[in-house]
């Protein structure tokens, strides 16, 4: 498929939470978000110094696969959470934004460090994206420059505390998808 | 009819079916799957009959090996994933007309000639390891001494084959 | 392997990865386990800035020199009546708002060195991801809460000089005739009221 | 006879159930899972950017011999079974160990020339 | 109806063993893993040093999103874990737990049977590499298929050599013919099978037809979800399966130093376990072998010994017999 076809979905199809769970009852719901909270398989994305500070999160020193965050995932399709750590660059966002969007839903992503959470010294940058959050939703952010691996690690805590209170059909009921946050595909003048 | 009868039935149902598939599909690949349903249903029906040994020969050598031998050799041309309409070489009648003989000459043949060789299945079981064994060393020696000689032919000329040239 | 020796057994390479693997896996392991159990991080880790308010005279100099303009400082003059009856009114600078974004913040410590008046302190708190962005710059109420967070400096090492800046000041001391006794009027940080100049 | 069948059927009620294990599994997560097919989801994946050509391509003609090779000795190792299970009984012994490995010798023999041509040889 | 409620509970009961064993050894792959890395792998799901690891990465994939790539050929693409994890279910079947018949069918050509069963678990790989239509799958499924190829003559020939010492298939008439001094005639055979049997399985370090570094996940790369775990738990499925054979084939399976009558059962799960533990030691410990490296060292190193072993083993049998 070529960015020709892309012309051809101009609709974006929102996501739809599964029928059945929409109606589980409640302890089945905390079964499910609890399998959700404690299986976090994460696609690194490192685009910068962040992703040393998530690779010693990862190491034996502070090993977050004690929190089930399970770094085997060798591509998205079967990460669960996304960690952005590092400088996003207006030429590196497309690809963060479909390998996000080739993630299978629920997925969560965590902003790591200034960079991508606002730009941070690149904040008057050209070629920087302010944020990680233009492009992608952001479950948690986690501040430094670069933060802690224990603050990535409260991070973490953080996303899963929100996943135990989640509910799927609460998640997709307001979310456009990113779709709707993204400009159709200009043709460059030339082009047929 | 007893269960026996109704599973290979069926298992021969599948084989043929799944073998017209082989040859009408229009994707490639497909066709060596559809090969590994037939092998499969072979194997079964081999082992509805008791030939344990045969049927599991079957399973490892044509499923396991011939079939990716099939999806390698696709591999080495440049087939598409997709369909190709250009499968059809157009020779259907013709095709029909040779399956059909083939069929009516080999049904014959069995039958003519394996009409009276009725094997107890009940008594004895001709289809395990040693049976087959005690066959294969008591005497059919010679033959089996032979077909390692097919075989290392077959390798060498494989090997020869697929040789880069020296120049 | 190395370039000029071979392993003499073959073999033993093996052997002793499988060795060095089961060696560790009886070893105690050294995760540190966070949730569970707080880090011992040292003084003026960077973890998070304090603002001690008494401190801050509006002047700027923070906004001014960080690199990232996170720091938003808002204020007004209020006058201050005339100290005797009959004087001039002046006029003082009020902090209205003093807030650091701190998804912006990049952590230079660059305010902290900026500040003439001792009012920003490095915590080592780190504990304040947030699920909003917005959540992320810390009002002036919060930065005060991270002051008491922060921990006292820590004492020189026995027999270290002293820094430049107190040698200066002990030999203008030394100069000068008598020493300056208003600095009991101005508000002491935390640890200073408690145990009186750590 | 009957023990054969019925050990046999042991092994197809499993493949049975097993089979229905994986089909209520799947509904369940039919059921459970969100549904959002985006056309940058359905692409491909190719490190995040617009995947180049199609996903098929010729491999190399290696793959093909070490297959045949295989194929070869497959063949080989499946008359090994049911020697396996008369070689050591009264009246094999000795000469029934010669032809097997005459037999395996023949195949080797072609091991070795492969070894020579240098078909092994991966690059 | 005897036979009807015996056939359940045997088929229950492999059933069973097919859903635990898998999840026993990836806890115990996490945690063996982690404290040979000096970690301590998972530590809060379930609460108890983190036993539920696994279960939570079930409940987690049962709730994913399905995606079927665009290009994927569709039928295919779906079917292709089936194809990849029911074999090893089979295999499971005919592995003796105990004597006395304590195995979910006493298949006579039982080694055979599960041999060629195992075999099909190629084309499963091998379907979902080309159904994917994505390079790295497509490179992944033709290094799979190249690699079982090349494992599985060692792995079949080592196992023969187990066949010809007992001179019998019956997994049970094996271990009924095992002796411990076999430990020491078949050792060359039990390194042979259990190396080829890991690199059947393409864990590390013969891990070229995954390896995530170059290819992302070879022929998984374009699963998700449920799908993608019926792949995964066909890997540790297969680890058991290896392990059970081995077990069965070389260690003597319910034999043990005491109480083999009573106890069966538990020395085939401790040895089963053991082995399973070799495996996940073996991953931790080496690097991964080029692809080059891999089939020269299946077609140069393991099939020459199980070969040697085969002769050792003919003229040592003939010798006692």
């Amino acid at each position: 498929m070529g960015l020709d076809d892309d012309l051809t979905v101009p609709i974006p199809v929102p996501t739809k939470a599964g029928p059945g769970s929409r109606v589980v009852p409640d302890p089945v719901r905390i079964v499910l978000n609890w399998g959700r909270r404690y299986s976090l398989w994460v696609f690194n994305f490192g685009l910068a110094c962040c992703a040393i500070e998530f690779i010693a999160t990862s190491m034996a020193r502070h090993d977050f696969i004690r929190l089930g965050v399970i770094p085997f995932a060798p591509g998205p399709r079967q990460a669960d959470l996304m960690i952005v750590s590092g400088t996003v660059t207006d030429k590196m966002a497309p690809a963060i934004r479909r390998l996000y969007e080739q993630m299978p839903e629920p997925k969560y992503v965590i902003s790591f460090g200034a960079c991508s959470n606002c730009g941070g010294p690149y904040w008057d940058s050209y070629c920087v994206t302010k944020g990680v959050d233009q492009i992608v939703p952001v479950d948690v952010y986690v501040p430094g420059c670069p933060p802690r691996p224990e603050a990535l690690l409260q991070g973490i805590v953080k996303l899963q505390e929100k996943i135990a209170g989640e509910s799927l059909r609460a998640r997709y009921a307001g979310r456009r998808g990113v779709d709707a946050l993204r400009r159709p595909w200009q043709p460059p003048p030339g082009a047929r | 009819m007893t269960a026996v009868d109704v599973v290979l039935l069926l298992l021969g149902a599948l084989a043929a079916g799944s073998g017209v598939l082989v040859v009408t599909t229009r994707r490639l690949v497909h066709a060596a799957l559809w090969l590994v349903v037939t092998f499969g249903a072979l194997a079964g029906m081999y082992l509805v009959m008791t030939a344990e040994l045969v049927a599991w020969v079957q399973v490892l050598i044509y499923v396991g090996a011939v079939v990716v031998l099939l999806l390698f050799g696709i591999m080495l041309t440049r087939a598409p994933t997709g369909r190709s309409d250009d499968l059809d070489s157009g020779n259907r009648p013709a095709a029909v007309v040779g399956g059909v003989v083939t069929c009516v000459l080999l049904v014959t043949l069995a039958g003519y000639g394996f009409s009276s060789a009725y094997a107890d299945l009940d008594t004895g079981r001709l289809g395990t390891a040693r049976a087959i064994g005690t066959v294969l060393f008591r005497s059919w020696v010679l033959p089996f001494e032979l077909l390692s000689v097919l075989l290392l032919a077959a390798l060498v000329s494989a090997i020869v084959l697929s040789r880069r040239r020296e120049s | 392997m190395s370039d000029g020796q071979r392993e003499t057994t073959p073999g033993a390479g093996l052997v002793k990865g499988l060795a060095t693997t089961l060696k560790t896996m009886v070893t105690p392991s050294h995760t540190a386990e966070y949730p569970h159990r707080l880090p011992e991080l040292p003084p003026r880790s960077r973890g998070v800035i304090g603002l001690f308010e008494e401190n801050c005279t509006v002047c700027m100099l923070c906004a001014r020199e960080c690199p990232d303009w996170c720091i938003y400082i808002d204020s007004h003059k209020e006058p201050v009546p005339p100290a005797r009856p009959g004087g001039r009114e002046r006029s003082r600078n009020v902090l209205d708002r003093f807030a650091i974004d701190y998804a912006l913040c990049m952590y230079c410590g660059i305010c902290i060195e900026a500040c003439p008046f001792d009012a920003l302190f490095w915590s080592p708190e780190f504990e304040y991801a947030e699920y909003d962005i917005r959540d992320m710059t810390h009002e002036r109420d919060r930065l005060r809460e991270w002051m008491w967070t922060v921990p006292p400096p820590p004492a020189n090492d026995p027999g270290a000089p002293a820094p430049k800046e107190v040698d200066a000041a002990a030999k203008t001391a030394a100069k000068a005739e008598p020493p300056r006794s208003n600095d009991a009027a101005r508000p002491q940080p935390p640890w200073e009221a408690g145990d009186d100049g750590g | 006879m009957h023990a054969y069948l019925t050990s046999y059927a042991v092994v197809g009620v499993v493949l049975l159930v097993g089979a229905a294990f994986l089909a209520v599994a799947l509904t369940a997560n039919r059921l459970l899972r969100p549904h959002g097919p985006t056309a940058e989801k359905l692409t491909s994946y190719e490190c995040g950017v617009d995947p180049v050509g199609e996903g098929w391509a010729q491999v190399h003609v290696r793959y093909y011999v070490y297959a045949y090779l295989y194929l070869v000795f497959a063949v080989d190792v499946v008359f090994l079974f049911p020697w396996a299970t008369v070689f050591a009984l009264a009246g094999y012994g000795g000469p029934t160990i010669v032809e097997m490995f005459v037999f395996v010798g023949f195949l080797v023999v072609g091991l070795v020339y492969a070894v020579r041509k240098g078909v092994l040889a991966w690059v | 109806m005897n036979v009807a409620v015996e056939v359940a509970v045997r088929v229950v009961l492999v059933f069973a063993a097919f859903l635990l064993f898998p999840l026993v050894v990836g806890y115990m792959e996490h945690k063996a893993m982690a404290h040979m890395q000096g970690r301590l792998g998972p530590m809060y799901a379930g609460g108890f040093h983190g036993w539920a690891q696994l279960v939570a990465d079930g409940v987690k994939f049962a709730q994913k999103e399905d995606i079927v790539p665009a290009d994927a050929d569709r039928t295919v693409f779906k079917l292709a874990p089936w194809i990849a994890l029911l074999p090893y279910l089979l295999v499971l079947v005919v592995v003796p737990v105990g004597p006395g018949g304590l195995v979910g069918s006493d298949v006579d050509a039982g080694l055979f049977y599960a041999l060629a069963v195992m075999s099909v678990g190629v084309v499963g790989a091998v379907m979902a590499g080309y159904a994917s239509a994505n390079k790295f799958a497509l490179l992944g499924g033709i290094r799979v298929a190249a690699q079982l190829m090349a494992y599985e003559l060692p792995l079949v020939l080592s196992a023969v050599s187990a066949a010809m010492a007992a001179g019998t298939l019956s997994l049970g008439g094996i271990v009924g013919a095992w002796r411990p001094w076999w430990l020491a005639w078949q050792l060359l055979a039990l390194v042979v099978f259990l190396v080829a049997g890991v690199a059947e399985l393409r864990r590390p370090p013969f891990d070229m037809p995954v390896a995530d570094s170059e290819i992302i996940f070879g022929p998984y790369t374009e699963y998700t979800g449920l799908r993608f775990a019926l792949f995964l738990l066909a890997e540790y499925a297969g680890i058991v399966v290896v392990s059970a054979l081995a077990t069965v084939l070389f260690l003597g399976g319910w034999k043990g130093p005491v109480l083999d009558a009573q106890l069966g059962w538990l020395w085939t799960c401790v040895k089963v376990l053991f082995v399973a533990f070799v495996v996940i030691w073996l991953r931790v410990s080496f690097p991964r072998l080029r692809e080059d490296q891999l089939q020269r060292f299946a077609w140069m190193g393991l099939v020459p010994l199980a070969l040697a072993q085969l002769l050792l083993t003919a003229i040592v049998k003939v010798a006692i017999s």
